[in-house]
């Protein structure tokens, strides 16, 4: 059956992410220079977005701010990711009193409101990006490492492990070099569902007013400010908004795609 | 059984560090309730009376022990913003969230769980693929963005609601279920997709099963077999997705209540962690710790009593 | 007029190759109180033919010619209606897989009443109950009450397997198909599973078409025997004659394949 | 099987969809149903939740006061066109030497609770306020009292020293019942409309006050709808929720598409790029006065407000004309060369700072934006933090922890001194450490002038001192829109923070 979801997901993705690695170096106006004269203009072939309320071009700011939804959703799941698989293995492989401590914390991370400890972090440190993605990466360590460890507590007594501890070999090798690459059909779709999740959750934080600080802007920030403009400018919000669907989209159909063609 | 206890243990556990996270959170935060209480020209001298009646001066272990005896005995202190009990401020709130989040999940169910047996039974290709990429567009749609279009659309355009127009239920009860129906639809939105993917993909499977042969060998038809033997084994992971989304759509209702307008807890700690309200945000946060961490026992404890082969364990 | 007629039976699989016919015109006869036995390697269309007769082939997997008349109705007109009427009733079905016939969240006792839930509504409960405790007798499980009570999962396979024998008779159907049920079960509980049905056959009469590869059990159980190879009846007679001197080839095979200990008898 | 819970599902579908119609919008029209008849009920949008008490000495936030003029008054109240007439004093006179003032107590006025106001509750009034109020700048001006005496229904008022602006001070001495305790929650006056209820998050009500002594107001229901979230204000009001809503932004009001009137005003602020004099760069002042060269305040004006703001030269704006100074406010046109020249003079050429500013304020933010994208053009590196409100309160208007912000201070009070007050070296809220001898013996001279002239000339002249020093970059008082429901007219801006819903009638 030929794979439609790996197909348009593939072209997707790659569509999506040429026009953000584009966005980091070239965008067909200024970003942030503003004229008056052009305030408010609906999309047309020179601004196939439109512009916004300071007559910035909304296409080009919507492709530097998917760069920066990307960017930031990509860290958050490599720090989820690596923090979870570390704390998931440990505790699914060794279990017993790590296992209780550190998933103790994981839940009073899911426990916690997310909002009030992305506050936290960047009231300390200062809304920087790399303070968002800090705040963000945290709060996605539980799901990994919950994940990760039901994977090693499932992995952990095959005979395979049991014959390659028999034959002395060392406990990070088992468990980074035998059971982690078994692991991987589950944490590969764990990944993308969380790529989705960061990219909501950035916007979420941006549209509570604690995310980007301008003039930088990502997806969730512009879809914020554009919702003043909704009735005189509805360009701007759709513009936004369904770049953010775009986003996700692309990536999740990838994932389905590359999953339905796994165990196919 | 006991694994109950243990498990409460570890709740209650949790509970604690979170309200004490919570409780350190705020030393760090900077912004100080006595500055919006008195206002920006305020003297020295009133700042610093106001802090030690507010108790804000004496160390913080000492604040959070009372917090907690005075938590436990039910007294969830005042208000610094609106110089009223938390206690009565929640009154007024939570059973508006509450309300919210029960609608939002009762939309999701009733969609989800009919949709997803129909797709799971129906053996049409094109049905999938359909409900595959609708799935997956529903999936992308952020709750907010889908909340300001409805407000848009439905409000602005079509007029049908009135954004920003919320009807307490003690006012009128048609009136409060109908505008609450499309802050509830935006957050039951994109969970209606995840169940509908997850029962379809579940029924899918179970309908493998040698047990469904052998119903039909006993001349059972195709819809009995579904309902008395399918869907008993098919609902236990959508059971346990759908207490955990239960526990996500609460959270949820801090954005959808600012797009909304919808006097909700949601709303109230948003503003009162900008209010730096110490007593609201405390008790909001632990409420939906708790909140979280009970629906996902229960998760677990449906779980033992809907498949046998937990129980042993 | 014969319990089962199965005329001509023709068999193709949709993804099979066109000329491929996973049942090629097999015709036989069964008569009321008979046990007769349809032996073959895996794949040689004995399970395909089973399916056909107990009407569990879907419709969309593949295409089927020939006639099927039990106790006198023909299984290919029948609606799926008619179908359930018959199944369950006058004819059941034991699979060979014990462990997953059952549903894992139901109790034993309830599954095994399954087919009296389907067909007998007239019943009370509590005399359904009767009727399933008498049937777990009859299949050899003594401490009825007590496995009623149990789940899949905390039985063996032979006594899951005897469960399985008992949900099939307890509608005292005509008509007993058992595929392959001794495949998955160690010698000792074969045997007493075989002795079980000899029991079951002479007490109430009930047919039983035994399908297996395995040539010892068949000539422990079974009067008359079917060889089939590749789709098509190589050889059918009573099992003592086939075994005193097999004519086909592929007969002789079987049997040279049953492990010295067993043969003689 | 399929096709009954196909059916199921297009109904529940349609169910909700059409659930939402009919339900909510007959609720809502009762609401605003009988506005043509006598009892006229109006629906307002606010910005800003209400103060934590709504004691009138102990309002802070401008949006409660602003609300509440409704509901309390002084003796003497201020009308729209900034002077002070009558209210719960029928007449008032002032002796030759300033020092002492008469209030003769109009009979027959009413507080909200049905007691008559007596001479008793205003000594009350005069003594709780000077001792409870939460504002620095009205304590200060009672403590000159000498003392306050009554005689049947005549107050007398003398002070230490004269004061030409007292009568703005009695005016925000709110009138209230002597010994009421639970005015923070159940506020009692004598204002034109009575306080009904109070849900937080939610909504404040109004009621007609029938007994007024200016004769009853025109709406028999103010219902103040409370919004956090600016665009929810905003798209409840397109809708047709709300009746009115008070200082839309220009972009807001362009894209109205329900057909409201808007009214145009000024916010009565005075914006500004506030620099913090007491720390470097900024402590340099011709690094300041480079910065004043650098921001075209016209373009500014272009981009945020399309050219509807009010420029301004000094801390003072505009519609309060008896101080305002229309020469200070071309002190500096935009020179981007002679900017670079100061900058390399004062050695701060590679000029980079931070500008901290509150995210609940768009039009701040927004002017913020423009500042940052024009000093880049001009080569100068400035970047824009969102903070949100308390942590602004608390860094920047408390601690002083900043370079820059921007920010409106409006006047509490309609006096030239709750502007200007703030800028002298010792004042506690003098957030950009301003410290000029010359302009603090301005201030001083001017609060003790003897009469008028000399006292508006001595303001003028702290006013130019704060234009030359170019303490801060001034650039706008913000336009104010209001919108209101063509039903209903009568709405009139004055040149404080008060919004008078008494004015309002249906048409």
């Amino acid at each position: 059956m030929k794979n439609r979801y790996l197909l348009t997901g593939g072209i997707l993705s790659t569509l999506v992410t040429s026009v953000i690695v584009t966005g980091y170096f070239w965008t067909p106006y200024s970003t942030t220079a503003m004229n008056a004269r052009e305030k408010m203009q609906p999309p047309s072939l020179s601004h196939w977005f439109g512009t916004d309320n300071f007559g910035r071009d909304v296409f080009s700011r919507v492709m530097q701010g998917a760069g920066c939804s990307f960017l930031i959703a990509v860290l958050v799941v490599l720090i989820g990711c690596f923090a979870g698989v570390v704390i998931g293995s440990l505790c699914g492989y060794f279990g017993g009193t790590a296992d209780l401590i550190l998933m103790r914390i994981c839940d009073t991370i899911t426990a916690f409101p997310a909002i009030l400890l992305a506050l936290v972090i960047i009231s300390i440190a200062g809304s920087s990006v790399s303070n968002i993605v800090l705040a963000l990466g945290i709060l996605f360590i539980p799901s990994f490492a919950r994940v990760v460890r039901t994977q090693y507590a499932g992995i952990r007594d095959l005979n395979y492990i049991k014959a390659a501890r028999l034959e002395g070999v060392s406990v990070p090798r088992i468990l980074y070099a035998h059971i982690l690459p078994n692991t991987l059909p589950v944490l590969v779709p764990a990944m993308t569902i969380g790529f989705n999740n960061a990219v909501l959750a950035e916007a979420s934080m941006s549209f509570l007013g604690i995310g980007i600080q301008p003039p930088m802007a990502s997806l969730g920030s512009m879809l914020k400010d554009s919702q003043n403009y909704l009735t005189s400018a509805p360009w701007y919000a759709l513009g936004a908004g369904f770049s953010i669907v775009l986003l996700i989209l692309s990536f999740s159909l990838l994932s389905e795609g590359i999953q339905v063609s796994r165990n196919e | 059984m006991r694994q109950i206890i243990k498990k409460t243990a570890s709740l209650i556990i949790t509970l604690f560090i979170v309200s004490l996270l919570a409780f350190l959170a705020f030393q760090i935060i900077p912004g100080d309730p006595t500055t919006k209480i008195l206002g920006t020209s305020a003297s020295p001298e009133k700042v610093a009376a106001l802090r030690t009646q507010l108790g804000l001066d004496r160390p913080v272990w000492e604040r959070y022990i009372d917090w907690l005896v005075s938590f436990l005995k039910g007294d969830f202190g005042t208000s610094y913003n609106y110089m009223r009990p938390v206690r009565s401020l929640l009154a007024d709130k939570l059973p508006v969230t509450v309300l919210l989040t029960v609608m939002s999940f009762a939309i999701t169910a009733a969609a989800a769980i009919p949709l997803g047996i129909v797709l799971g039974s129906i053996r049409n290709a094109l049905a999938d693929h359909l409900t595959m990429i609708l799935d997956q567009i529903i999936m992308a749609v952020p709750p907010f963005f889908f909340g300001i279009i409805a407000c848009y659309l439905f409000g602005i355009v079509l007029k049908w609601f009135l954004p920003g127009g919320y009807v307490p239920l003690s006012a009128s009860i048609p009136g409060c279920l109908s505008y609450l129906l499309l802050p509830a639809l935006s957050l039951a939105l994109p969970r209606i997709a995840m169940t509908v993917r997850m029962l379809r993909g579940s029924i899918r499977h179970e309908l493998t099963q040698n047990y469904v042969l052998t119903a039909q060998s006993r001349g059972m038809p195709l819809r009995a077999i579904l309902i008395r033997h399918v869907m008993r084994n098919a609902m236990i992971p959508v059971v346990t997705f759908l207490a955990v989304s239960a526990a996500e759509i609460m959270t949820g209702t801090i954005i959808i209540e600012q797009v909304f307008t919808i006097p909700g807890i949601g709303r109230l700690l948003v503003s009162s962690i900008g209010n730096r309200d110490f007593p609201v945000v405390q008790a909001i946060v632990v409420i939906l710790a708790a909140w979280i961490m009970i629906v996902n026992f229960i998760a677990d404890l449906l779980n033992h009593w809907m498949d046998p082969r937990m129980r042993s364990e | 007029m014969s319990l089962l007629e199965v005329e001509n039976l023709r068999v193709h699989f949709h993804d099979a190759a066109p000329d491929r016919f996973a049942v090629d015109g097999v015709s036989f006869s069964m008569e009321e109180g008979d046990i007769l036995g349809l032996v073959g390697e895996s794949g040689t269309g004995k399970t395909v033919t089973s399916m056909c007769i107990g009407g569990l082939l879907p419709r969309w997997k593949a295409d089927t010619q020939g006639s099927i008349r039990l106790d006198g109705t023909e299984i290919f007109d029948c609606s799926q209606k008619e179908l359930n009427e018959i199944l369950g009733k006058e004819l059941t079905v034991v699979f060979q897989e014990p462990m997953t016939s059952f549903n894992p969240v139901y109790r034993i006792g309830r599954q095994i009443g399954e087919s009296l839930y389907v067909h007998r509504k007239d019943l009370s409960q509590s005399q359904r109950n009767e009727l399933i405790l008498d049937a777990m007798r009859r299949a050899g499980l003594y401490e009825a009450e007590e496995i009623s009570r149990r789940y899949p999962h905390e039985l063996s396979g032979g006594m899951l397997q005897r469960a399985m024998i008992a949900a099939a008779i307890v509608t005292n159907p005509k008509l007993l198909i058992a595929d392959e049920i001794t495949t998955a079960l160690d010698v000792t509980m074969q045997a007493r599973i075989i002795d079980q049905l000899k029991r079951l056959n002479r007490e109430s009469g009930m047919s039983i078409l035994f399908i297996s590869h395995d040539m010892h059990v068949v000539n422990r159980l079974c009067r008359q025997v079917i060889v089939m190879q590749r789709g098509r009846i190589v050889e059918s007679g009573l099992t003592k004659e086939i075994f005193a001197n097999p004519q086909h080839e592929y007969t002789k095979r079987l049997i040279a394949a049953i492990p010295s200990r067993y043969s003689g008898r | 099987m399929r096709k009954r819970i196909a059916v199921l599902l297009t109904s529940l579908a349609l169910s909700c969809a059409l659930g939402a119609g009919p339900g909510a919008t007959a609720v809502m029209a009762e609401e605003t149903k009988n506005a043509s008849s006598g009892n006229a009920e109006l629906v307002v949008g606010l910005s800003q939740d209400l103060d934590n008490s709504l004691d009138p000495y102990q309002i802070t936030a401008a949006g409660t006061r602003e609300v509440l003029f409704n509901v309390f008054e002084g003796l003497v109240k201020p009308d729209t066109d900034g002077n002070f007439v009558d209210a719960v004093a029928s007449e008032h006179s002032v002796s030759d030497d300033g020092i002492t003032y008469t209030f003769t107590l109009r009979d027959g006025v009413k507080f909200h609770n049905g007691e008559t106001v007596s001479a008793d509750d205003v000594l009350y009034s005069f003594e709780t306020c000077a001792a409870t109020t939460t504002n620095t700048a009205v304590a200060g001006a009672l403590s000159d009292i000498q003392d306050v005496t009554s005689s049947g229904n005549e107050i007398t008022i003398t002070l230490k020293e004269k004061n030409s602006s007292f009568l703005s001070t009695v005016s925000s001495v709110s009138i209230v019942p002597a010994d009421y305790a639970d005015q923070a929650t159940a506020p009692v006056g004598t204002g034109p409309f009575r306080f009904e209820s109070y849900s937080p998050q939610d909504k404040v009500v109004f009621v007609r006050n029938d007994d007024y002594y200016a004769g009853a107001p025109a709406l028999s229901k103010v219902t103040c709808r409370i919004f956090e979230d600016a665009n929810a204000l905003y798209t409840s009001l397109d809708a047709g929720a709300l009746d009115m809503a008070l200082h839309m932004s220009l972009d807001q009001v362009n894209s109205l598409s329900n057909g409201y009137d808007v009214i145009e005003g000024e916010m009565n602020l005075v914006q500004a790029l506030y620099l913090n004099n007491g720390k470097a760069p900024f402590d340099d002042e011709r690094v300041r006065q480079a910065l004043c060269y650098a921001i075209d305040i016209d373009s500014i004006l272009e981009l945020t407000e399309d050219g509807h703001g009010a420029k301004l030269g000094s801390s003072v704006y505009p519609s309060f004309t008896k101080y305002f100074d229309e020469s200070l406010v071309g002190a500096y046109p935009y020179d981007p060369a002679k900017a670079a020249e100061l900058l390399d003079e004062a050695g701060a050429s590679g000029l980079s700072f931070t500008i901290k500013v509150p995210s609940n304020y768009t039009p701040h933010v927004d002017t913020a934006s423009v500042i940052v994208e024009m000093l880049s053009a001009a080569g100068i590196n400035a970047s824009i933090q969102k903070v949100e409100w308390s942590t602004w309160l608390n860094d920047v208007y408390q601690g002083r922890d900043f370079e820059a912000t921007v920010i409106g201070f409006d006047a509490a009070y309609l006096s030239a001194d709750a502007l200007l007050q703030r800028w002298v070296s010792t004042d506690s809220s003098n957030m950009i450490n301003y410290s000029n001898k010359d302009y603090d013996a301005a201030i001083e001279k001017a609060q003790h002038a003897t009469d008028d002239e000399e006292q508006v000339a001595a303001y003028k002249e702290a006013e130019k001192i704060l234009s030359d020093t170019a303490a801060n970059v001034y650039i706008q008082d913000l336009a104010d829109f209001v919108v209101l429901n063509p039903k209903f007219t009568g709405y009139e801006f004055y040149p404080l923070y008060a919004s008078d819903f008494s004015k309002i009638r249906p048409v």
